[in-house]
């Protein structure tokens, strides 16, 4: 592992704007942010704030056109992903930066086995490994999925929902990254099963200490987990900084508001607190 | 006297399979389920994908037929009532959808899908008191009168779902259905939409039945709270009552699992 | 009440129907709108073709493309006959455009057919299922199991050759493809919340299917018509050379074939005015029904292989 | 799985029973009176009462009540035209020809093998023809390349197959004598009309099987594909090839009857014996048993091909094979 102090991931200024019929729409619009090795940053925005397209910026699979990279650079290991050759640029993806995704059941390829989906993983960044089989099912016993000899031969159609998020990790986990990048992970499963993919998620942070970038519209599930949180508005970082001091005493109107809509269990609140867009436009000086 | 009373629903779908297409089994989508709503109360039906909450909120309106068991509405028993004897009851209950994108019309304008509520139950209205009370439903539900030649398209998640409050107003009801009202939107727009259906059921005296997954959202609105998973209904309890002394194995399963933000 | 202005925010100055967006996004194809021009000449012929028939029909005189100049016989193509005459002496530019108006009656005709049958079996199968679509399903994959082109020669040679056995052929073939595609969109829109909400109000199953899903299906209509003209037009060219086409009038078809026994003795003219009269209508059909499509519903799944 | 095979298998009975429903609708209810077609044009009356007793014509056409009420046998109430031609049908009697008062299952024999040397080549050199362009297309979506086939393949699809066999007939055998104008002695004869079969609906073909490759890419597994690191070449060869082949196969069927056409026209120009040219014989004379026949076998042929695809489909999709 690289010493912990050297930054992992450095974005600075990043600028991407999708240009369709209607005109330039800025998803991302000159953000900054770094992440140590290990470390945990949670990336926290409503629909349209932007935070998907600037995880999938990292290894640049936001599919350009419509979209197009303005400016800013993604300092991955001291090279700017941006910069890289196709065939360099390959070789980060799944090896040093992996994704999990929102939707298990379309992101697993639905005519291959799970045996074949994990095995191409490890084969195409580490030819060293004999046993591929094996190894395919110690990653699947990692990332908790019983009998796994037995599952290897199954179809994604045949698995739950969790089932099928748990394939995605250990697929992700493959050649043990420098970096998860997990996009909604649990969004689209039910409230039993998120809190064992989280749990799964944590006890994967603490064995094998990869960096993962966590991006969430529920800012619930990220307080025992991250280290740090950026929240996105609009394409633009409105607050960023360590979990509790961003969750206890926020900067930003837009977070504080964010923060206080939340209906908290046991609460007892009578009305909800609404967010006032007028005022969150003029804080963010537009 | 309770508004709305359910006895043992029971709603089985077939599951159809072999070689001559024949009925090999059945999805118990609703197994048995009894409860019951007063007047203004709002009642929480909370369970997560599959459980057959939805399912129960559609047999109740009678958006499909019950296999089993009874559904009295205001005294009536309505479980396998004709179209034409639901009709009158058909404008004192309504529904809320979860899906802003769906549950509009796309090639009707604001207008029209608000209007035909008043066409089919009011008949006697005019043109312009029909436009004058479109009008006032959409101011009712933050909603500029103006834009009631729009068409769906043209409006955020969030207005939507305003639009199919002030549809479901239109009839001047006295019970609402509200199928995962807010799960589709954001945090900040489920607040407002949330605070809207507490005041709406404060000025008009409403009865709702509040359907979703979000344990903490229906805990917030509800005055009891319904715990459902595989089509029964596992605990029954004021809302304060479920958060702090949950009773059931999966109550408490499920509120373990709700993340403690802070 | 906290009507914050936020929500009722951002909304475009006029009222955007679904169709004019969908009308924006054509027009910013500019080869789809080119195309659209060309049939708006084609059109233009075709009415022109029409008042020379009708005048001639009502005057009950003998039209002026169908006038023969046996000394003319043959001729090449002159300032007088810009693409010369037929083996009868008849000009082939003014049989030509009578070849419009032939390819677009049978095109409307056809389609007067095979729009309602398909619109409405397929309304009646998606909207209804059970037994009613079972039993329309089997209707249409029996219609369906007989190659069309075997179908359509079956029925034209039996009601006789001339327009009436093309257009009723043609007919009672093609609507099929429109069947499926309606009986699938009704499938869809009746899952929808808006049905569930129509239905809730107290609406009758005749105004869901009628004023709710017809009009989120129409478009459909309007693409399987622009994609179905073209091959109507490659079919007639078929079964005029098959002997039960089109009989005593110009179509393409019929050109196309008189003019395979001069092809060998050097006149490529007349085979060339025709496929050329042809190909300009077929593409720009082809292009625009395309474009329709993508503007209209890019989801659409319009499964129609090759021409024939 | 096995409960969707013999389902699938038992509906080609209801399937082809409605098929011979059809033609039979079509040439012996809805065409006014066949006798009178048969006799030809000028035959007397005497003639044509003839042939409605040979053929049958004067049974009612599909249930015979009178006879089950006089016999009393409710067997004799399919004594009626209908039912007479299951019967006949199924034990592979087509009747005999009007011209050559040949027994047409003989001539079906006989035409099947042409038919086919001329319909499978063009079918499998187009269909792999067409998907390796759309590999292309998909593989260079968006650039010229991929701009270039498209406009190529829709002006191709907008000329009429028969423009396309007179001229290749025209240049290629008769004026440069590079191929046979007609016959069927060797394989060279097939050529050119292959040749041209393939050229004329490669057009639509194409544009239709770079829609599914095209629709494919814009699935998530191909962002995930990706995002392991896949190059574009493994992306569409082992992921977006492999989940393509279901929307191939289950419309590979399209294409099929456009074959019957392109057999009826280039057997026809290029004297081929086929089930095709026998067809377009049998229209020119007015031959209408043969006619009847061609049409019905040449449908059973196609819900056979159209029950194959179907098997092969499921086969290929797991998501139906473990049901």
């Amino acid at each position: 592992m690289e010493n912990t102090n050297q930054t992992l991931l450095d974005v600075r200024d990043l600028r991407i704007s999708f240009f369709t019929d209607e005109g330039e729409v800025r998803a991302v619009d000159g953000i900054s942010f770094s992440m140590k090795p290990g470390e945990t940053l949670a990336v926290v925005g409503e629909s349209g704030s932007g935070k998907s397209v600037t995880a999938m910026a990292l290894t640049r699979l936001v599919p350009s056109p419509p979209a197009r990279y303005l400016g800013g650079e993604i300092i991955f290991k001291g090279r700017d992903t941006l910069k890289l050759s196709p065939e360099e640029l390959r070789r980060v993806r799944g090896a040093q930066i992996s994704y999990i995704f929102q939707e298990p059941s379309t992101s697993l390829n639905p005519v291959f086995q799970i045996r074949s989906q994990i095995a191409e993983a490890i084969e195409l960044h580490r030819r060293d490994v004999k046993d591929v089989d094996a190894e395919a099912e110690r990653l699947l016993t990692l990332v908790g999925i019983r009998d796994a000899r037995l599952r290897m031969g199954d179809y994604p159609h045949q698995l739950s929902g969790g089932m099928q998020q748990r394939v995605m990790i250990a697929m992700a986990l493959a050649c043990n990254p420098s970096l998860l990048v997990a996009d909604e992970p649990t969004t689209a499963l039910d409230v039993t099963i998120q809190a064992q993919i989280m749990e799964l998620l944590k006890e994967l942070k603490q064995k094998l200490g990869m960096a993962i970038m966590l991006i969430t519209h529920n800012f619930s599930i990220v307080a025992d987990i991250a280290d740090n949180i950026a929240v996105m508005f609009r394409g633009k970082i409105v607050e960023y900084g360590p979990t509790q001091r961003v969750l206890h005493e926020p900067q930003h109107p837009y977070t504080k508001a964010l923060l206080e809509c939340i209906p908290r269990l046991g609460a007892h609140k009578h009305r909800l607190k609404t967010i006032n867009h007028a005022e969150i436009e003029a804080a963010l000086g537009r | 006297m309770p508004l709305l009373e359910v006895k043992n629903l029971k709603v089985y779908f077939p599951i159809m399979g072999g070689v001559i297409r024949h009925k090999i089994g059945e999805v118990k989508a609703v197994d048995d389920v009894s409860f019951a709503i007063e007047p203004g109360e709002t009642v929480g039906l909370v369970g997560e994908s599959g459980s057959g909450k939805t399912t129960i909120g559609r047999a109740i309106l009678r958006l499909l037929e019950p296999t089993a068991g009874e559904v009295r509405f205001d005294g009536h028993d309505i479980t396998h009532a004709s179209e034409r004897e639901l009709r009158p009851l058909r404008k004192q209950m309504q529904m809320v959808f979860q899906d802003p994108f769906g549950s509009l019309n796309p090639r009707m304008t604001i207008a029209s899908i608000v209007g035909e509520a008043m066409k089919i139950h009011f008949r006697q209205m005019d043109r312009n008191a029909r436009r004058d009370r479109i009008a006032e439903l959409l101011r009712r539900v933050g909603l500029k009168p103006e834009h009631m030649n729009r068409y769906p398209h043209e409006f955020s998640g969030g207005q939507r779902q305003r639009i199919g409050i002030a549809r479901a107003l239109a009839v001047e009801p006295k019970f609402i259905v509200c199928d995962e009202p807010v799960s589709a939107l954001d945090v900040s727009v489920q607040a407002a939409i949330i605070n809207l259906l507490q005041d709406l059921q404060e000025q008009y005296r409403l009865t709702y039945l509040f359907i979703a997954h979000d344990l903490a959202v229906v805990e917030h609105i509800s005055d009891r709270v319904l715990v459902m998973t595989q089509g029964k209904i596992v605990e029954a309890a004021s809302s304060e009552e479920i958060y702090e002394r949950p009773q059931h194995p999966y109550t408490q399963k499920l509120i373990a699992a709700v993340p403690k933000a802070f | 009440m906290t009507a914050t202005a936020a929500n009722s925010a951002a909304l475009a100055a006029k009222p955007q129907t679904l169709w004019s967006t969908a009308w924006r996004q054509f027009r910013r194809n500019r080869l789809a709108a080119a195309c659209l021009w060309i049939i708006v000449i084609y059109v233009g012929i075709w009415l022109y073709a029409e008042s020379v028939y009708w005048t001639a029909y009502l005057r009950d005189v003998v039209p002026s493309y169908k006038v023969t100049d046996f000394d003319a016989r043959n001729a090449a193509p002159s300032l007088r006959h810009w693409l010369g005459t037929d083996f009868t002496g008849r000009d082939n530019v003014a049989q030509l455009i009578q070849g419009v108006r032939i390819a677009f009656e049978i095109a409307i005709l056809s389609s007067a057919i095979l729009i309602p049958l398909g619109f409405l079996l397929g309304a009646l199968a998606g909207y209804f299922g059970r037994w009613v679509d079972n039993a329309i399903i089997w209707l249409y994959s029996v219609v369906d199991s007989v190659p069309s082109i075997l179908s359509i020669i079956s029925i034209s040679y039996v009601v006789g050759r001339g327009m009436k056995g093309i257009v009723i052929g043609m007919g009672l073939v093609a609507w099929v493809g429109l069947c499926r595609l309606i009986r699938g969109e009704y499938l869809k829109h009746k899952q929808r919340a808006y049905v569930a909400a129509a239905r809730a109000l107290g609406a009758g199953h005749l105004t869901v299917m009628l004023r709710h899903i017809a009009p989120n299906v129409l478009h459909i209509v309007i693409i399987t018509f622009t994609l179905l003209f073209p091959r109507f037009i490659l079919t007639e060219v078929i079964l005029s050379y098959l002997g039960v086409g089109i009989a005593n009038e110009p179509s393409w078809g019929v050109m196309i074939n008189d003019a395979k026994q001069r092809l060998w003795l050097g006149v490529w003219w007349e085979l060339g005015g025709a496929t050329a009269a042809m190909f300009f209508l077929v593409l720009a059909l082809n292009i625009v029904g395309d474009a329709l499509r993508d503007a209209l519903d890019p989801k659409l799944k319009t499964a129609e292989g090759s021409a024939t | 799985m096995t409960a969707y095979i013999i389902r699938r298998l038992l509906t080609v009975i209801p399937i082809t029973l409605g098929v011979l429903l059809l033609v039979f609708f079509i040439y012996r209810v809805i065409g006014g009176d066949p006798a009178a077609r048969l006799a030809g044009k000028n035959a007397t009356p005497q003639k044509i009462e003839q042939i409605r007793k040979q053929y049958g014509f004067d049974k009612p056409k599909f249930f015979n009540w009178q006879e089950a009420a006089k016999t009393g046998s409710p067997a004799a109430a399919f004594d009626s035209q209908f039912w007479h031609l299951v019967g006949q049908f199924a034990q592979l009697d087509f009747g005999k020809s009007l011209q050559s008062n040949q027994r047409i299952s003989r001539m079906l024999a006989d035409g099947v093998v042409p038919s086919l040397c001329v319909t499978t080549p063009i079918f499998l050199v187009e269909l792999s023809v067409a998907i390796a362009l759309a590999l292309i297309c998909a593989f260079y979506r968006g650039t010229r390349i991929d701009r270039t086939f498209v406009v190529v393949s829709i002006v191709a699809m907008s000329i009429s197959g028969l423009v396309y066999i007179m001229m290749g007939q025209y240049f290629f055998a008769f004026r440069l004598r590079w191929f046979p104008v007609w016959g069927f002695e060797s394989p060279a004869f097939l050529l050119l009309p292959v040749a041209i079969g393939v050229i004329a609906g490669i057009g639509g073909s194409l544009r239709f099987y770079r829609t599914i490759m095209l629709d494919e890419m814009y699935q998530d597994y191909v962002r995930t594909a990706f995002a392991k690191g896949c190059s574009q070449r493994e992306v569409l060869f082992k992921h977006v090839l492999k989940n393509a082949a279901i929307p191939i196969l289950t419309n590979v069927v399209v294409a099929i009857p456009f074959l019957y056409t392109g057999s009826l026209m280039l057997e026809s120009f290029f004297g081929i014996p086929g089930l095709g040219r026998m067809t377009v014989d049998a229209i020119y004379t007015g031959d209408e048993p043969v006619l009847f026949a061609m049409v019905f076998i040449g449908s059973v042929i196609f819900v056979i091909a159209n029950l194959v695809t179907d098997l092969l489909y499921t086969w290929a999709d797991p998501r139906i094979r473990l049901q």
